[in-house]
């Protein structure tokens, strides 16, 4: 067995409960469309530059952390 | 000239105006777009029936009118 | 709720017909371009950028590019294959160490030419076929109860086309605010 | 809203419209128009397919599609064997308004044989049966904000295409 074929086992997906609740939060603060992606670009693009949230190990955010974070999104845009 | 090139001239369209106000009227209530459709078909039928608004001699509604009409269909939904 | 998921099946047989020839049709356009970069959004979603690059306009990602058309995986599971090879399957669980294999894996995409893309009528199955005999399929688990979409594509004509969940699939303004 | 409008006037690659729309409503074609109706404006409104009553208590008289096409303000005409009977514009007597509402209900009890969208002027022809044909002819400059025109289909979706060159196709439950 080669490499390519150890991978196979290994398996990973975009965590459904983190895109649900990028989601519900786009929702509340009315980010619809380009708004939501950029919202959730700009969560990860936070964690990477060190300013994770405090849910596990990885620097996720809890659900309040995210809603504190979509203020932020939008006070840096200027709406 | 027959008749069917003489009517060529004659033109007419759906209103701007009255689609514009309607969905606005639809807008501001949250009613979701078959409701809006239905919101108009109930208000050319409330002119049908000669309940006519006061904005034209073709019994056209008012924005207040049309913001009436709105919640009378909405409370009998 | 049971309003809902008695809609959700309704639509689900309804909006069967011709699904898979209208987004054909529509992203049309996207097979000739290149994936110039694999990216992951939060929830280690996998982002495929094709066409022109340009930067994010808010100003805390404006050193970021994004394609002219972006591809979002969304929650659904994914597979990378070369020359009929599967190099990573990815599903539910997701080891750090195990996102961070295959989030290298994909990145083979990069730079390749999308030649065909092809959705499967019954099962949604989504196969982006690239130069160097290599492929991405999406395989959206039909009886799913998150809500998600399977997919969705940011366009350049100012669209976001989405499909999923079920056989739901939506075309609208990126611009929409309400 | 300051950075919508500065997006919104860059230039927006056209879809390809042509091609979208009539394989987006390819299951309308062989549908009868059962039904030809005017909503609140004079909007011309085509019913096709299975016909039920409307859901408001005060409706429950009138029957609607589960195809219905509204022209909304765009300017239509009606054609039967080439021949124009009548185009319809911006003016408006009631007289006018009469006539061209009688000689567009000639369309209903007619199936749909094909429908087509012009890429660049947008106008739409719906060809029936027994050569009738209905023309729209939106108007691309129109500031309005309104679609050119919408269609309610039975997979519980609404299509819109305008103002301009935009189109969206959106769940409405």
């Amino acid at each position: 067995m080669n490499c390519a074929y150890r991978i196979i086992s290994c398996v990973i997906m975009g965590k459904k409960r983190d895109l649900e609740q990028i989601d519900a939060i786009a929702n509340e603060f009315h980010l619809r469309g380009k708004l939501r992606e950029d919202f959730g670009e700009f969560i990860e693009e936070q964690k990477s530059l060190g300013y994770g949230g405090s849910l596990n190990a990885k620097r996720d955010f809890t659900y309040k952390e995210l809603r504190q974070k979509a203020k932020e999104f939008l006070e840096d845009r200027g709406i | 000239m027959n008749c069917t090139y003489r009517i060529i001239s004659y033109v007419i369209m759906g209103k701007k105006r009255d689609l514009k106000q309607i969905d606005a009227i639809a807008r501001e209530c949250n009613m979701s777009p078959p409701v809006r459709k239905a919101f108009g078909k109930f208000i050319e039928n409330e002119k049908a029936n000669g309940d006519m608004g006061v904005l034209n001699d073709k019994g056209d509604f008012t924005w207040e009118e049309l913001q009436q009409k709105a919640e009378e269909f909405l409370n009998r939904f | 709720m049971t309003v809902t998921s008695v809609l959700k099946t309704s639509l689900g047989s309804n909006n069967n017909h011709n699904l898979d020839k209208i987004i054909l049709v529509i992203v049309q356009a996207l097979i000739g371009e290149t994936c110039n970069q694999v990216s992951f959004s939060y929830g280690d979603e996998l982002k495929l950028h094709f066409g022109e690059m340009s930067p994010y306009e808010h100003p805390k990602l404006a050193h970021l590019l994004k394609g002219s058309w972006r591809f979002g995986a969304r929650a659904t599971p994914w597979t990378v294959k070369h020359n009929d090879q599967t190099l990573v399957v990815t599903a539910e669980a997701d080891t750090d160490e195990q996102t961070a294999i295959a989030k290298e894996i994909v990145k083979q995409l990069e730079h390749k030419k999308l030649l065909d893309l092809t959705i499967e009528a019954d099962t949604l199955q989504l196969t982006f076929s690239f130069g160097d005999n290599y492929q991405l399929v999406l395989e959206p688990e039909l009886d799913d109860d998150s809500g998600l979409a399977y997919w969705e594509l940011f366009m350049p004509t100012e669209q976001l086309l989405t499909v999923g969940p079920g056989f739901f699939w939506g075309c609208k303004s990126i611009h929409e605010r309400y | 809203m300051v950075i919508t409008s500065v997006i919104s006037t860059k230039q927006v690659i056209q879809p390809s419209i042509e091609k979208i729309i009539p394989c987006i409503i390819q299951p309308m074609i062989g549908e009868i128009c059962h039904q030809v109706s005017f909503s609140y404006g004079d909007e011309l409104g085509l019913d096709f397919g299975e016909m039920s009553p409307y859901d408001h208590p005060k409706l429950k008289h009138l029957l609607k599609g589960s195809w219905r096409f509204g022209a909304r303000a765009s300017p239509w005409a009606v054609k039967h064997h080439d021949q124009t009977l009548v185009v319809t514009a911006e003016a408006d007597t009631d007289e006018q308004t009469a006539i061209a509402k009688e000689i567009v209900k000639q369309l209903e009890h007619k199936k749909l044989l094909d429908m087509t969208i012009e890429a660049d002027t947008l106008q739409l022809t719906m060809s029936f049966e027994d050569s009738y044909q209905l023309i729209l002819n939106p108007e691309l400059d129109d500031d309005s904000g309104l679609a050119c025109w919408e269609l309610f289909m039975p997979t519980e979706q609404l299509l819109t295409v305008g103002p301009g060159y935009f189109w969206s196709c959106t769940s409405i439950s």
